[in-house]
């Protein structure tokens, strides 16, 4: 596209042409990453509505099968989830200060924490699934772990809340395993060092997305493992 | 401005090549490929219409098995409903007019802007892709027991939506990014036009509403696959839960359908009475009202799904309250014509009927909102009638109005105006012809998607017949002269409506890639005729061919008297 | 507005339909007034305003709070009244009278079935009493349907594992059609029934002889089921309170006094009307009510026998 | 250049918050444990709240933000509440009017089912005519 309008010198390589200022590019950014966050707050809403539509209907059917999910597993992933949090934080910190290195360590440390956090869904969801435990029609729980008679579980409605549990803490997995692939793409170019304190605005917009994905999941963890 | 508009550089004529349109990042033209695929949707489940309409005309099996019927009418709706009417008037006019009036460059993100168009394509195709997998019916509200019953090929319409549903929300977030950060110098709040304003609470309800339709969907790819017991009732499920669901983005989506209008109409009374907005601050804060509003009146779709009467009782008044400011709008813009300086070119007839149609529309939406009279209307063809005279009557006229206006400045050529004006005459009576019986038919009692009918009813639907095709008839009129203004239509001036806002004061006949040689600086409101008189002195009467063009001084910054 | 309906609304004959009728005229006839005011005036403007010259620039109008505020309150206030009259027809809508007369009704994939209290079971067509709230207590087998009535302003959703219900008072004999108004499949439009709203002697007439054109057979079994005799005989050969009623024809039975008897139609019929005249060895006498048997119709009774006879 | 005035959190304030929402994770693990009874659920959400608004507030440092991010997402979780709070005034108060009944028939058969099963009960009055 031709350049027509008359532009100063020195305009940053990051300045896309339509813009005025690199300003202005980055508040424009962040606006677009806070909407977009809305969306994905929406998107979750109706998964937490059908939660509570379900749990006043059926109370004791929820809290009853909620003790089937072991709620140490999803504290250890709560925990998990906050450090990453703050290594996302840090690594923003990092690149408004210029410190490349430690932005790309903070970076890798992010990553290797949602992967712990998907390992140990794995090894949750293996758990129930060895003893019947599925989203949906075929829901029977049968045999004992953990102190668990599974089949006592088998009480109507209960198969609901599984499903709910299973769509929920599914489609929160999926939004992990989009970070961490978001993530590893920032840590490529931040290796190549594209970003300093003059345009960091791909760490900062997918920080924000981590950190929803950590309020969703501080929204979960609770509701789902505790009451 | 530049040297004489055919010699110099525009936006259609820098660059021909295939790829340079097909992988364009120029917001006016996405909104030309929006407009020629959206106008080949609309032509398709047009036609659609004329055979629901032509099985109608007799009680009994007249052209087709009620089979084929039910998936026409079903195609019709989910085509006109998320495939038209939602992108219609923010991606085609919207995405060609909105940086323009604010004077910037370009929409904040363009290559978000060209994924939209190519997602909304993805989805356009994925749902007509269902029609090759099974039959699909249930209408386009492919409510929950029956959408868990019917054949696979439902999986391919709920999931074109749900992409459709995605390039919405790109197009609502890259509108309010650019409505707040890319505004010219000078152009506050207060002067903005109300086109803008309508664009951006459309932009906001698009954020807000479609994620749910996103989780409904995949709430009903879940049940379907895996059986989880949300929706299903024979799992111990709720059915009337996904009507929420459903309708918590769907009440809101028709809001999206009709502010966009709101704005357009906002735009043709105020320059062709060439008078200032009555109450601009209300009609813009209005819209803005309606987007917050429309978020909670969904449930007077369920007064008779099963719902209790508290929640009934709730939505019907909420649903009251959201007629007051479409209401006071109508007023306002009624009274902008007094003392105005009305001329009636074509743009201003659809304007008038979309006062006309749209009142009828909204009158009898406030007559469902009553709890009685919703329970004997509901489903019936009342309800059909109701929201084809709101979003046929309502969006698809003024987006007509709109295409209309901006004609001159999207292709530099003017329309024939006596065709134009015999057109819309063709539209009024025929939708009218159509609709209004089915007001009556509906009232009586006949329910809605009906394949047969009872005899008592065949007049009435004889008479809606044929007046779809006189509906017919006045839109391929416009789509013939339309289109034959393209090839040998007159050259229009840049301004040739004399209008205020900047994608017609400040560009050229056709406008340069990047809209503005300089970033123009604002001086006064939208609407305020009457500071830029020297504008209207000396230009010769005609159609179309005298410009309205802005003295230089605008440019060096000076501000207006 | 008239009991027949006018051009937009059908037959009124259910009590009431006049008041939706009167909620739905009043709401009709204000719009129609300010649909004539705001088009009225706008014909008026544009008539009146129209541009006589190219140059000619009109002074901006002020902006009048006034207006803006009249045009707030006003429409407000009108549209409150007509919820809280809407709100009280709704109540009386959806709030059946305690004594009214409850018919079951199933809605299926294209059919509308209707039992009555007595088990009675009919198909796409329903009798019910004049003058007399009736009271339907829905639910559906497969997908959503909706029963609609036009004549007696009647609708409401049928959910399948979810009762829902409606009422109506018819006050007009006649035929009305029933509607199924919630899209259910490729015969939706097919889904019609017919109420049949008669005066009452007329309905228990056609109440009692429904039994006349079911077989026997099947009346029996109907009977046998309604009444709950398998709570206390099985027929299926286990012991239960009362003696097992399978392969009963023509065997000899041994009674409490030591004395046996053939089990012929006398003694069957017998052992329904008079249950304690001939009590079987083993069996407490005095536990089957003797109201059971004087409640049924001879061809009840006829019908009931045909089964038990035909249980091997 | 331009983002000299951006606000930079200090490292001592992003450990400071990190540790409070430990420490808040732990007191909804504990309150859990201890059956509250019905007070049970509004403590563990009001928790949640708090450590999602530290969030919010501080790691994607909205408060040094420019307002219009902050009424975005108010706007947000405003619309959440009200898709939650209108649903439930359906699905929690049905059958306050007999035109729909509480439960579902599946609920009402597993109930007679119990009850027979426990109790047969003398032979049923027959229905009156």
């Amino acid at each position: 596209m031709a350049e027509a309008s008359t532009v100063t010198a020195d305009r940053p390589k990051h300045l896309h042409p339509h813009f005025v200022s690199s300003e202005q590019q980055f508040d424009a950014a962040k606006m677009g990453m806070w909407l977009f966050l809305v969306t994905e707050i929406l998107l979750f809403s109706g998964l937490f509505v059908a939660y509570t539509v379900f749990r006043i209907w059926y109370p004791e059917v929820f809290s009853h099968s909620a003790e089937l999910l072991d709620w140490r597993l999803g504290g250890l992933n709560t925990i998990v989830l906050l450090a990453s949090s703050l290594t996302v934080a840090m690594g923003v910190h990092y690149a408004q200060t210029n410190e490349r290195k430690k932005l790309v360590r903070a970076l890798i440390l992010t990553i290797c924490f949602a992967a712990v956090f998907m390992i140990v869904k794995y090894f949750e969801y293996t758990g129930k699934f060895a003893h019947g435990v599925f989203p949906g029609v075929n829901f029977d729980p049968h045999g004992t772990a953990g102190g668990h008679d599974y089949a006592a579980y088998n009480i109507p409605f209960a198969a609901q809340f599984f499903s709910i549990y299973f769509v929920m803490t599914g489609v929160h997995g999926l939004h992990v395993l989009i970070g961490i692939g978001l993530f590893s793409w920032i840590v490529i170019r931040a290796n190549k060092g594209h970003f300093s304190s003059e345009y960091y605005t791909p760490v900062e917009i997918t920080g924000l997305y981590w950190h929803l994905v950590d309020i969703i999941w501080i929204f979960l963890f609770p509701l789902l493992y505790l009451i | 401005m530049s040297a004489d508009a055919s010699t110099s550089v525009n936006y259609l004529n820098h660059d021909r090549s295939i790829k340079s349109w097909l992988l364009t990042l120029d917001h006016k033209r996405i909104g030309i490929l929006y407009l020629v695929v959206i106008s080949l949707v609309f032509l398709g489940a047009g036609i659609l219409a004329l055979f629901i309409r032509l099985e109608q005309i007799a009680p009994g099996q007249d052209i087709m098995g009620p089979d084929a019927y039910n998936q026409i009418f079903t195609i019709h709706g989910v085509l006109m409903v998320f495939a038209f009417i939602i992108p219609a008037i923010p991606a085609i006019l919207g995405n060609f007019v909105l940086p323009m009036q604010l004077g910037a460059k370009d929409v904040a993100f363009p290559r978000l802007n060209l994924l939209s168009f190519y997602l909304y394509v993805g989805g356009a195709l994925i749902v007509l892709s269902a029609l090759l997998v099974g039959r699909i019916d249930g209408g386009w509200t492919f409510y929950a027991p029956y959408s868990i019953r019917v054949g696979d090929s439902i999986l391919f319409v709920t999931m074109g939506v749900f992409v459709m549903g995605f390039s919405s929300i790109l197009t609502g977030v890259n509108f309010i990014v650019t409505i707040h950060k890319m505004r010219a110098p000078g152009l506050t709040w207060n002067r903005l036009p109300l086109f803008v304003w309508s664009l951006y609470s459309t932009a906001i309800v698009q954020v807000l509403a479609t994620p749910v339709i996103g989780i409904t969907v995949l709430l009903l790819f879940l049940e379907r696959l895996l059986g989880i017991g949300i929706f299903d009732p024979a799992l111990g499920g709720d059915p009337v839960l996904f009507q929420h669901f459903f309708w918590f983005y769907s009440h809101p989506a028709v809001y999206v359908m009709i502010l966009p209008a709101f704005g357009i109409i906002s735009e043709l009374i105020g320059t062709f009475s060439r008078h200032r907005i009555f109450g601009y601050r209300f009609v813009a804060l209005s819209s803005i009202a309606i987007a917050f509003l429309g978020a909670l009146v969904w449930g007077h779709h369920l007064f008779v799904a099963g719902q209790s009467a508290l929640a009934s009782t709730v939505f019907s008044l909420l649903t009251f309250l959201i007629g007051i400011p479409t209401g006071v709008k109508v007023v306002n813009w009624v009274v902008t014509m007094h003392q105005g300086s009305i001329q009636l070119r074509t743009p201003m007839l659809y304007a008038l009927m979309f006062l006309i149609l749209f009142s009828i529309g909204g009158f009898t939406g406030i007559m469902l909102g009553v709890l009685p009279i919703d329970i004997h209307l509901h489903d019936t063809y009342f309800i059909v009638a109701h929201f084809h005279y709101v979003m046929v009557g309502g969006n698809v006229i003024a987006a007509l109005g709109g295409l209309h206006y901006w004609w001159p400045k999207i292709t530099g050529k003017i329309f024939n105006e006596t065709l134009g004006r015999i057109a819309a005459g063709l539209i009024f009576v025929g939708f009218n012809l159509t609709f209004f019986p089915q007001f009556i038919t509906g009232s009586r009692g006949m329910p809605r998607r009906y394949y047969d009918y009872p005899v008592e009813f065949e007049s009435l639907n004889q008479l809606s017949t044929y007046g779809s095709w006189v509906l017919a008839a006045g839109m391929f009129l416009i789509a013939g002269y339309l289109l034959h203004s393209l090839f040998k239509g007159k050259k229009a001036s840049a301004n040739p409506w004399g209008s205020l806002t900047l994608e017609w004061t400040h560009t050229n006949r056709l406008p340069i890639p990047h809209n503005f040689e300089r970033t123009p600086i604002v001086t006064r409101g939208a609407y305020d005729f009457h500071l830029a008189k020297d504008l209207f002195k000396d230009e010769p009467s005609g159609n179309g061919v005298d410009s309205h063009q802005v003295p230089d001084l605008e440019q060096e910054g000076r501000p207006e008297a | 507005m008239g009991e027949n309906g006018s051009v937009f609304l059908p037959e009124a004959s259910s009590s009431f339909a006049s008041e939706v009728d009167a909620l739905f005229n009043f709401v009709l006839a204000v719009s129609t007034v300010f649909f004539i005011a705001v088009v009225g005036t706008m014909i008026y403007f544009v008539i009146r305003y129209r541009r006589r010259s190219h140059s000619f620039v009109p002074a901006p109008g002020k902006d009048s709070r006034l207006l803006e505020l009249v045009s707030i309150v006003f429409p407000t206030i009108l549209v409150l009244i007509l919820f809280t009259w809407g709100f009280q027809v709704f109540i009386t809508l959806s709030t059946a009278p305690p004594d009214s007369y409850e018919i079951r009704v199933r809605g299926k994939q294209w059919f509308w079935e209707f039992e009555y209290p007595n088990g009675v079971v009919t198909v796409n067509e329903m009798y019910v009493p004049l003058n007399k709230p009736v009271r339907l207590k829905m639910s559906a087998e497969d997908v959503l349907h909706s029963f609609f009535v036009p004549e007696f302003r009647v609708k409401h959703d049928v959910i399948p594992n979810r009762y829902t219900t409606v009422w109506f008072e018819a006050t007009k004999a006649g035929e009305y059609r029933i509607y199924c108004t919630e899209y259910c499949g490729t015969q939706h439009s097919a889904m019609l029934g017919m109420v049949h709203a008669v005066p009452e002697a007329e309905f228990n007439t056609w109440l009692q002889n429904q039994d006349q054109d079911i077989p026997l057979l099947d009346l029996g079994e109907r009977i046998f089921s309604q009444y709950a005799c398998n709570a206390c005989h099985a027929i299926d050969g286990t012991r239960k309170i009362g003696p097992q009623l399978n392969g009963l024809a023509g065997i000899t039975r041994t009674l409490d006094d030591g004395s046996t008897v053939v089990a012929d139609d006398s003694y069957i019929r017998e052992s329904i009307l008079d249950p304690n005249a001939k009590v079987v060895d083993g069996f407490a006498p005095g536990l089957m009510p003797a109201a059971l048997g004087a409640s049924l119709t001879p061809r009840q009774l006829d019908g009931l026998l045909e089964y038990i006879k035909s249980l091997e | 250049m331009a983002h000299a005035e951006h606000h930079i959190t200090p490292k001592k304030t992003l450990i400071q918050v990190f540790v409070a929402l430990i420490t808040l994770t732990a007191i909804t693990v504990f309150a859990a444990q201890m059956d509250l009874g019905p007070l049970n659920v509004p403590i563990a959400l009001s928790i949640a709240i708090v450590k999602a608004s530290l969030v919010v507030v501080i790691f994607m440092a909205l408060k040094h933000d420019n307002r219009m991010n902050a009424v975005v997402f108010l706007v947000g979780a405003v619309f959440v509440v009200v898709f939650l709070v209108l649903t439930l005034f359906d699905t929690a108060y049905r059958g306050d009017l007999p035109n729909t009944v509480e439960g579902t028939i599946m609920e009402e058969q597993a109930e007679q089912d119990a009850l027979r099963a426990r109790d047969p009960g003398p032979t049923p009055v027959p229905p009156s005519q």
